[in-house]
């Protein structure tokens, strides 16, 4: 197995101390090890916020773009070379708040992503407004009233647009998260890895306290089997005393690039623009 | 007075009665003998009902633009004769059916036009053909009365149903021929224009300045186009879509176009070119990742259409009222380059360089057509692309990248341009960020360190301005008046200098096809040798001129500009240049 | 009530001879007219699309904005208003594509505003390409070798986002597209009716046969009640021989602007401006 | 040399050790005395842990900017001590605790240089107090120092900590007696620079640009602000929030910027004064809607707070990049409105008046702050709201849409500018359109209604033109150097005219606040009178330069341009200026 160290660009986290984002990174970087990833072969993509910083501190391809932004960057690394591992990793806010749109057709459109989210339940990097997945009534200084909205439930939108892999990790549960994470890399497929992961800063309501008082594993529910979409929509919609993590739904579908004619032999990097011959669409115009 | 081998038809119907298609296969059909043709199509922005029209110009000489005069007026239903009164006033015959029109009550006066009366809602009932093919049939009535040969009709209809069966072909072909005989047997008299076959004339390409970009791109190698439907670019994304598993492309139809940029940018960081096209609305919506492709030193191609704004605007007209929006889209500064072809080998040729472009200066490049020439069709000489050489500029080959040792993707180069490594090559391993950052990639750590590497991408200009082609120079060497102009005024500009030169005014015109990094030197140049500048813009304010009083401190005084929509006519520049120089 | 004529701006509706979005404008007109609604205190909202174009055609106040915007423009004359009946008016493309973020945020804002979509599973305006409700294989202009994605499920979207009034109608129904709007209208919340629309043009799957052959209405199904979220899902779910039409889910949650105390008296577009005192800002800064 | 009410001091710590909150308090502790401040803050793009530091400047003369020179450094880090190397070569003083540095150790041969040797982190342990309070501890010693009355910081820290319970007040008041104490105990003498209340002297309020034009657009009677959180604009956010109920108006947190641009036009149509704040990345995904309310004539207010690019670029940090992106943004031609503040008064009464430009003209306005203005304090007289009147411009009370007959929204009017109505009124149906369209706002018939319409459109300017507040004067009349500039340099700009005509060089300024339309015909004045001209612009390419010449023809030589994200010094301008005129 590769060594973390190997795995590290050398850079200081600039994180506060105690950020749940340590933990997710140690977790992405012991996945890549443990999934057997070639580093040169792994393409990290992140938007903005305290979340997406991750990718500097990992030493493979990199591409740190625009808030929100992941998921149309990942497809388009995706398309052009299909032999890539091409792993997302955003906020909440990024992925659930400006980046829905990309999110849900994402997501029906199954290409072999891994969406990583760091689910802090707040803006961390714009010094704590409110994020799409807040709960109701929490205070935050752009809504100091409290949320008036019912939060996101990412599991379920999932569920609803149709994501292949669908997970939630508690960024305490380190061995339990970075599975998760291995198996969302090995799921031939779009593979959403939402992570509890307390911003030590600005939410007082969303600790590590009260994910740990909360959390449960799916692998421990009785019967539990990820393989039913029906159970996955039940255990998505839980929240309040019990809050589960783990593995929800799993199934295996064609992904899109399976469908693509264009790439069957190789991926479009790797084909030839020397010299395309265009003769015949010229010809189309007589 | 007997006229040989010039003709404008005006074909007008209903929107979705397949106007647009029998243009073109009208058009065709003389094209392939020999003839020029440039096809205008003007449609609403409705799918079906509204009044619809296309100009089918035909000559033995090479044709830059469309015209105002008609001489043969196709009408398919009321409106095109009602709506285009002013053209029949001019035009010498109108086709039409006597169940639609009565052309005597519609025009009173029009003495010079002679009227065809062709019974065509009778002729499809009676041949049980569907009513869309009742143009077929006027098609065959106008080859009749300009005594084409109608072998190359019947070819031409061949090939393009030949995939529907042999029937659909034989009535196709019928329904034409019954139009053609229909006017040899009651109208024998001549019409006074004949259309010859060229029998010697090389064979010409029609095609829309559309699909001629489309090819450029796919010649330059494009394997990605990611894409959200917009008038008047979708048909590129059509176009592409057609044909990606002959060139193995991959055509994404996005969820909107901020995806579609950011997928462009994702598959050129990854090492394939790839692009989008829209028009201003959506390239609004990709301007944030304009500056992201900037800061990240990606290279991207976005091929914008123009139509007129603000905002929605008019879908499926003309206009020229983006350029400055496009100069100086997103946040911050840096150097970008913004073309804009002038004509359908323009659309060919700059859309490929724009590729070559992007690559050798890792910046984005910006290709501004719009929906006069992105849509309308001419004919060409075939395109030559013996000479078109790719050149991905400082992307690495693997056998480099396994000997880098300590990569730095932003290195501070003499021309700012770095090294570039793609996702999968050993050793090229780093981080592209929109942030502003370090030689590796990292967050910039000192004030001097951004000043650093702002001039470093800045110092890109230098080396894209040494680079770029001038303008290109059109008519007599010394005139009295210099246009400069830029876009798809070209042709219509071409035509304007021909009448003008017939009329003894001298005229010349400079082109710019490379508009930023703005040709100040090539400009100051004209200025000072020229008696008497004008600018043609299919604008409100101006841009160009604003942008060489910018560059070079002179105020254009004579701004020929037309903003409703419609191309301009040559004749309108003609006027305008007259206006100056006091021969009007 | 009043009459249909009244209603009317006079405008020749553009669209083309036997266009679905006819019988919509029809049913808007209907609706508008038994719910009582007064035409001065309405306002419909659309985007870009064919089906965009009905408000040139209904004697209200109307706001035609840009492609997929239609919520946020809603929303900020609610905001502004809440004393008026603000009805979206969208393609398929303009809510479920282009408009998806606001679509999944506006459901769980919970305002309430009526948000109308012509389902014709097709972008018409721009001539027949790929719209995000084009079934899996179906092919277009943009996409001649047939969809690839799973196409997205309004229903369960809208499920999983909180939306409190969900309902599909179809345009041959009239009667019962009709009352659906008018119960959109009624519903106090977010209502989402989705409407089948066939283009006629471009969409040569989808026709009104197709959707003939297929629909029936949840009323008829036995002991269906849309109180139930659980069969509201399941029913979400159904598609291909039968499709279910009318009310999916309904439930009474608080809307977004009852938890706005500034709105509590009279709406903001009715509080003077005319001489703001800002003494205690300014007296803050010492 | 004993100084007397002129005191730079230097507060440097990690991010969120409250290093901001700590020099406002201090800075506050001046302000209330009668002396004016001006505090900045520079912090990384990180929420804790790197280096973050404010200088808190007094005088007891207006102030308009920072300065570079520091009389005292507060170091609540090492970083402070080892970053500001150069700041502490010319500072008197360093407040600092050995166990977190060493002087002796870091400095050598900074003889000027007194240090002052705190024990913080034992006095909070031994106060049992949070680590963070170590600022109190600071704060006292700083005014011991300077011997400022302790009372005002003990009735500001009652105040500031009241809500919290006496508990917390009294111990933070304790925490600065300490510090203040152990001066006085340890460090007996004079340090040369003496700070005394100023007893006939008004009072002063202390703001930030952003809290100013928060408050600006509250008088404007702004009733929604629907917004996206960016740096450097989310203050105004977190403003009007925390006084929505206070005020009954509703600030939306929205899903994204395309949303809150356009919530905002809804808002504005339907009569409520509505706007957005952003900076460039989200203004970028507002510019599709910019046309929007352009072409559907809503009056729309948006309010960018610079920051430097291309892209994410420097999110913390300061710029003037985005002008022409701002100018030229969104397809199409339309007339819009840029303010460009250039003081904190500025940031009042421009948001305020941009309220009524929208209204009066039916167009967007665009007010472009950055991160210097927006994020720095300084001590302003008392806002005037006395003479600000709302003006709706042509919105039609009910009294008159009730007699309305045949209403047309989009009327020709001789201003350009046609009445308006707001849904709910009787009488002014209507629909608002983003295509072109006639006088009802239906689908545009006509090529000639749509120039109709367009010059409808452009005829406001002429109206904006002549309505607009001219450029302001500062400075000598009659100057051999002319500085044009526009926006947050004008503190500085102010600072350096003094600094040079304290050396007898003459210098005025000329302050555009209201830039787009350019104000060609007063620049074009000043540049006939004026025998040198000098631009000041934290930006690469000289935008206003650019401006100027595009606008008047003439090319500004002398460009002070800086562009690393940090804001100019006075001095910097001041060498500048010798330069040219060879002083230096
Ligand atoms: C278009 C745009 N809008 C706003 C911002 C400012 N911004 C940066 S990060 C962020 C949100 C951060 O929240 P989240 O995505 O949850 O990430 P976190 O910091 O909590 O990890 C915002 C609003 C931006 N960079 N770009
Ligand atoms: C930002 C933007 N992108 C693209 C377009 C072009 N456009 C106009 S309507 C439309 C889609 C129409 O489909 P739909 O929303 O389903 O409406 P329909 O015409 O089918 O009723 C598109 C892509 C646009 N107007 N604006
Ligand atoms: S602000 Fe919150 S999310 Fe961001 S680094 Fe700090 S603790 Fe982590
Ligand atoms: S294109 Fe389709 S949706 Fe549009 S008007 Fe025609 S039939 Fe209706
Ligand atoms: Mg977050
Ligand atoms: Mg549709």
């Amino acid at each position: 197995m590769i060594s973390l160290k190997e795995i590290a660009t050398g850079n200081k986290p600039t994180w506060c101390p105690g950020c749940g984002d340590y933990g997710i990174l140690n977790a992405v970087k012991i996945a890549i090890a443990k999934a057997g990833l070639n580093l040169e072969k792994t393409v990290l993509v992140s938007g903005i916020g305290c979340s997406s910083k991750l990718p500097q501190y990992v030493n493979t391809y990199a591409f740190e773009g625009i808030h929100g932004r992941v998921l149309p960057v990942a497809t388009g690394i995706k398309l052009a070379n299909n032999s890539l591992t091409v792993i997302g990793i955003a906020g909440d806010g990024d992925a659930y708040g400006i980046g829905t749109c990309h999110f849900i057709h994402g997501m029906r459109r199954n290409l072999d992503l891994t969406n990583i989210v760091h689910d802090n339940q707040i803006y961390g990097l714009t010094t704590g407004q409110t994020s799409p997945t807040s709960e109701k009534g929490f205070a935050t200084k752009s809504t100091p009233g409290g949320v008036i909205e019912w939060p996101v439930n990412p599991i379920a939108l999932a569920l609803a647009s149709g994501a292949t892999f669908i997970a939630r990790g508690f960024v305490l549960e380190l061995e339990h998260l970075t599975n998760l994470i291995v198996k969302g890399i090995r799921h031939k497929g779009f593979a959403l890895i939402d992570i509890f992961q307390p911003c030590v800063t600005f939410n007082y309501l969303n600790t590590y306290q009260y994910y740990k008082q909360r959390c449960y594993k799916l692998e421990d529910a009785p019967g539990y089997n990820p393989q039913d979409k029906t159970a996955a929509h039940h255990k998505s919609q839980e929240w309040g005393e019990r809050i589960p993590i783990g593995v929800f739904y799993q199934e295996q579908k064609g992904t899109y690039e399976d469908e693509l004619p264009e790439i069957k032999e190789k991926p479009l990097a790797e084909q030839s623009i020397t010299d395309v011959n265009i003769d015949r669409l010229l010809d189309e115009c007589y | 007075m007997a006229i040989l081998n010039q003709i404008n038809i005006l074909m007008g119907g209903e929107a979705g009665q397949g106007i647009i298609i029998s243009s073109l296969t009208l058009a065709k059909t003389f094209s392939r003998g020999g003839l020029y043709t440039f096809v205008l199509n003007e449609y609403p922005k409705t799918i079906r009902g509204l009044h619809n029209w296309c100009s089918i110009r035909v000559n033995a000489n090479p044709l830059t633009s469309h015209t105002h005069q008609i001489d043969l007026v196709i009408a398919l239903n009321k409106d095109t004769v009602s709506l285009h009164q002013e053209e029949l006033k001019t035009a010498r015959g109108l086709i039409y059916d006597p169940k639609d029109l009565n052309p005597a009550e519609l025009l009173k006066g029009y003495d010079q036009l002679k009227t065809y009366a062709v019974p065509l809602n009778r002729m499809i009932k009676s041949l049980k053909a569907e009513s869309q093919m009742r143009n077929s049939i006027t098609i065959g009535a106008a080859l009749s009365l300009v005594k084409y040969d109608f072998g190359i009709l019947a070819d031409l209809l061949r090939e393009m149903f030949q995939r529907k069966g042999d029937a659909i072909v034989q009535s196709n072909i019928d329904l034409a021929h019954t139009g053609y005989q229909h006017i040899q047997e009651h109208y024998p008299e001549d019409f006074g224009i004949t259309i010859e076959k060229q029998t010697n004339a090389p064979p010409l390409m029609l095609l829309s300045g559309n699909e001629a970009a489309a090819m450029g791109a796919i010649r330059a190698g494009v394997k990605l186009l990611a894409a959200y439907p917009m008038t008047p670019t979708s048909s590129i994304i059509h176009y592409l879509a057609a044909r990606q598993e002959k060139y193995n492309l991959v055509v994404k139809h996005t969820e909107d176009e901020i995806a579609a940029v950011n997928m462009a940018i994702g598959g050129n960081f990854a090492g394939v070119r790839s692009f989008a096209c829209t028009s201003g609305g959506g390239f609004a919506l990709m301007t944030e990742a304009l500056g992201l492709a900037a800061q990240s030193e990606t290279p991207l191609v976005l091929f914008v259409g123009q139509r007129p704004g603000p905002s929605t605007g008019q879908p499926t007209h003309t206009s020229q009222g983006d350029l400055r929006c496009l100069i100086h889209a997103s946040q911050g500064e840096f150097p970008r380059i913004v073309i804009v072809p002038g004509d359908h080998a323009d659309c060919f040729y700059e859309t490929w360089q724009a590729f070559n472009l992007a690559e050798r200066f890792q910046v984005p490049v910006l290709v501004l057509s719009d929906k006069y020439l992105g849509e309308s069709y001419c004919c060409s000489p075939r395109f030559d692309t013996a000479k078109m050489k790719i050149d991905r500029g400082k992307l690495l080959p693997e056998a480099e990248t396994e000997k880098l040792q300590d990569y730095r993707r932003y290195q501070i180069t003499a021309d700012g341009i770095s090294p570039r490594t793609i996702p999968g090559q050993k050793g090229g391993r780093h981080i592209a960020t929109s942030y502003e950052h370090d030689e590796k990639g990292f967050y910039a750590d000192s004030f001097c360190g951004v000043t650093k590497m702002a001039d470093k991408r800045a110092k890109k200009l230098a080396a894209i301005e040494a680079s770029l082609p001038q303008p290109k120079e059109f008519g007599a060497k010394q005139a009295d008046i210099t246009i400069i102009a830029w876009g798809s005024t070209k042709g219509v500009i071409l035509e304007a200098l021909d009448l003008l030169a017939a009329e003894g005014i001298k005229v010349n015109y400079h082109q710019i096809v490379y508009i930023w990094p703005f040709p100040a030197k090539y400009v100051q140049a004209v200025l000072r040798s020229a008696p008497q500048i004008v600018t043609v813009e299919n604008n409100q304010t101006a841009q160009l001129a604003g942008l060489i009083r910018e560059h070079t401190g002179f105020e254009v005084k004579h701004r020929c500009l037309k903003y409703d929509g419609q191309p301009f006519y040559p004749r309108e520049i003609h006027s305008f240049i007259k206006g100056i120089t006091g021969h009007d």
